[in-house]
């Protein structure tokens, strides 16, 4: 069968979806079923729950979302250029170089933004 | 294969998504979604621009690459801006954030 | 075939972009929106760019999303309601005009200027090594530039969140 | 009569669905390197998991379904088939559903680009590792998500755990590899094998390899990094309120990412399918991927937790910086000429 690669992922993705679904749907009808509003409270060690789970949370991590945003991309150009890496230094090298000094000095904030305390 | 033709029409489709969204949504995150939308549209040109140029052109990918990486950029000062300005004025509403006005 | 594909892939990805910014819950609409970029990823993969569709997902959805969730669910008043007043009418009515138009004008001018049904040249993918290189050789310039947006963008960030986590705890901000 | 002339008959169907079937790439994609194969490979390590755990606490583990309870998984998984599905009464039910089946979809995706011999695999793309580390980067806002849609207090923390951990180890993950895409120049990972014919990748990127298996246990949500879940604290962590068919898909995709990790340290470090010929080549992955998986169990059995600020740190500073000191060890062996050996 003259499938090529993307093909046959999604091809396996319908497999797992086409077991998944009928699963799901035999688990809901076979299962008991009935309300009871104390088996149906959310879990809460045994208490009374306090309602809405949803609540203002800290944000203490905040930045290491954003450094790992950052991360991903600055990766993935790494990547390229791991691609390409051989050897002998070539221009290129230098270029990425130049690139990477670029990036040391929010770097060097960043880390001195993890020094303080009660950040990151 | 399909024609260029029908990628430009999505792309436009995309765009005019994205513009709808910018003209008439008031919630700045919704605003964010559409920019994120406008810049997919572009690259989706982009590709298909490369794509079916003769020989097929790398420069067109190239321009998705730091495309995709400065909307990754612009989406994470976006949001912390958002959070600050939740915070300070307790509404993400675009048009109650108006206390920058002269 | 390819056909199919297209036109399943241009479907998810319009429906979803509508879902997103239509949704009622915000939460619903920043699903919509990583199906809508997913879509976009399986577009690139069928125009060959595989290792770009990669970068769309890991970057887009695995990471810009990831910090749109968290936003939301950051940005929420104590009853627990989304904030959003929308006032729908004749703004939206303005938005679909507005965007109809712009729309018709971007695919109408292109498709004027580019030949109607222009075919697709034999591609058999591009080395991966040739990638890395020609983007370090060519965009030089562009990937520095890259890389100060990228160290303003830490530095930006990191302050505005430390902004914010002054003002929160010094109380001046509730 | 004319108009059916077009159609094909009965047996033509027959013949085809028959041909399909018995073709070569339908049973590679259901059977032996796909969907079979992972699940029941999950189910495997279910059952090794309680088994390992229950030698280093002096236990005994299952022992009643089939041999020493080997068929254990399987009767778990038709006794959580037939639980009732309990939602929360503030949950949002179709986020929930459609989470958990995004949750399988995702946790099988990566294994179709594991190599399990020469040409031996489902999806042999130019991208494959960098596409095993795209769909893992799905995860933590599918996991967030259910946190989210369950409204209750222990997924909600769990989900954020999960996700601020996932994310933070991302990066060293990433960066751990690279010294391995510089010396081959491809991330195709049948070729990464091949290359590793004459020595192992495990040798000259031993650091590589401690960054990426410490990372992998972040990911996975392991002791020492088994925040997320943390019985003595979040009870289940992001799963508390899922049951029946989801808690069962839940699990099963933490198996399956266990799986999945296990072959790719495999892959990338251990050299995948090569090994002494008395042993067909998909044996060997097998083999060594269950090894990699009990030195993790091994590891659950005798680590404490660690806190998770401490967690958080160490992914973003000492990791980050194994790994790029990982980089520059290989561009030294790169640049004193020694990457002959795995060229190919």
């Amino acid at each position: 069968m003259g499938l090529d690669t993307w093909s046959l992922v999604t091809v396996y993705e319908i497999v797992v979806f086409l077991v998944t679904v009928p699963l799901l749907i035999f688990g809901w009808l076979m299962g008991a079923k009935g309300k009871n509003p104390i088996r149906d409270a959310p879990f809460e060690s045994g208490q009374t729950h306090l309602g809405e789970a949803r609540q203002r949370y800290m944000m203490q991590y905040y930045p290491y979302l954003i450094m790992f945003i950052v991360f991903d991309v600055v990766a993935m150009f790494l990547f390229t250029w791991g691609l390409a890496f051989s050897g002998v230094p070539l221009t290129q090298d230098y270029l990425f170089l130049v690139f990477i000094a670029v990036l040391v000095a929010p770097l060097g904030y960043a880390l001195y933004l993890s020094g303080r305390r009660e950040f990151w | 294969m399909e024609p260029l033709s029908s990628y430009i029409i999505l792309s436009a489709a995309l765009l005019g998504i994205g513009i709808y969204g910018l003209v008439s949504k008031r919630n700045a995150i919704r605003l964010l979604f559409s920019v994120e939308l406008i810049v997919n549209a572009a690259n989706i040109n982009f590709v298909a621009f490369a794509r079916y140029s003769n020989p097929p052109m790398l420069t067109g990918w190239n321009i998705v690459f730091f495309s995709i990486a400065a909307a990754a950029m612009e989406a994470t000062v976006g949001l912390a801006l958002i959070l600050v300005a939740f915070r300070l004025n307790g509404t993400i509403d675009v048009r109650r954030l108006n206390r920058l006005r002269g | 075939m390819p056909d199919i594909v297209f036109l399943t892939l241009s479907g998810l990805v319009i429906v979803s972009a509508i879902f997103a910014l239509e949704a009622r819950e915000l939460i619903y609409g920043a699903v919509g929106l990583a199906f809508s970029l997913i879509g976009v990823a399986g577009l690139f993969i069928l125009l060959g760019a595989e290792y770009l569709a990669m970068f769309q997902v890991s970057v887009y959805v695995g990471a810009v999303v990831v910090l749109i969730l968290f936003t939301i669910m950051l940005v929420r008043r104590e009853s627990g309601r989304i904030v959003e007043e929308e006032e729908p009418g004749r703004l939206g009515r303005a938005g679909i005009l507005v965007a109809g138009l712009v729309a018709l004008a971007v695919a109408g001018a292109v498709i004027l200027v580019v030949p109607m049904s222009l075919e697709a040249p034999e591609f058999h993918g591009i080395p991966l090594r040739e990638l890395g290189r020609y983007l370090a050789s060519s965009y030089a310039v562009a990937l520095v530039i890259l890389g100060i947006l990228i160290g303003a963008t830490v530095v930006g960030g990191l302050t505005l969140v430390k902004v914010e986590r002054e003002e929160t705890n010094s109380g001046a901000a509730q | 009569m004319t108009c059916l002339q077009g159609l094909p008959t009965l047996q033509e169907i027959v013949n085809l669905v028959l041909r399909i079937i018995t073709s070569r790439t339908f049973l590679e994609v259901v059977f032996f390197p796909g969907f079979l194969n992972v699940m029941l490979s999950a189910a495997f390590l279910t059952w090794l998991e309680r088994k390992v755990i229950a030698r280093v606490q002096l236990r005994i583990g299952p022992l009643y379904a089939g041999i020493s309870g080997i068929l254990q998984p399987i009767a778990d998984g038709v006794k959580l088939m037939f639980k009732e599905t309990i939602f929360p009464e503030l949950a949002d039910t179709k986020l929930l559903m459609l989470c958990a089946l995004g949750l399988m979809l995702l946790a099988f995706a990566p294994a179709v680009a594991i190599p399990f011999g020469e040409g031996f695999v489902i999806a042999n793309m130019d991208v494959g590792l960098v596409y095993v580390f795209a769909v893992l980067s799905l995860f933590p806002s599918v996991i967030l998500l259910i946190g989210w849609a369950s409204n209750s207090k222990y997924p909600f923390l769990g989900g954020l755990r999960s996700l601020f951990q996932q994310v933070a180890y991302e990066i060293p993950m990433w960066l751990s590899v690279l010294g391995i895409v510089m010396l081959t120049g491809t991330l195709n990972l049948t070729k990464i094998v091949e290359a590793q014919q004459r020595l192992w990748f495990v040798v000259p990127q031993v650091l590589g390899f401690a960054v990426f298996f410490t990372a992998a246990l972040a990911e996975l949500e392991r002791t020492p990094f088994d925040l997320p879940e943390a019985e003595t604290e979040l009870v289940m962590g992001w799963m508390t309120e899922l049951s029946g068919v989801p808690f069962m898909i839940g699990f099963l995709a933490m198996y399956t990412k266990l799986y999945v990790m296990s072959a790719l340290i495999t892959t990338l470090f251990l050299g995948g399918w090569s090994g002494p010929g008395f042993v067909p080549q998909p044996v060997w992955v097998l083999l060594k991927t269950f090894l990699v998986a009990s030195v993790i169990v091994v590891i659950r059995g005798s680590f404490p937790r660690v806190r998770v600020d401490i967690l958080l740190k160490t992914g973003w500073t000492r990791l980050l910086l194994l790994a790029l000191v990982n980089i520059l060890v290989t561009v030294a062996l790169i640049s004193f000429g020694l990457d002959w050996v795995w060229r190919i």
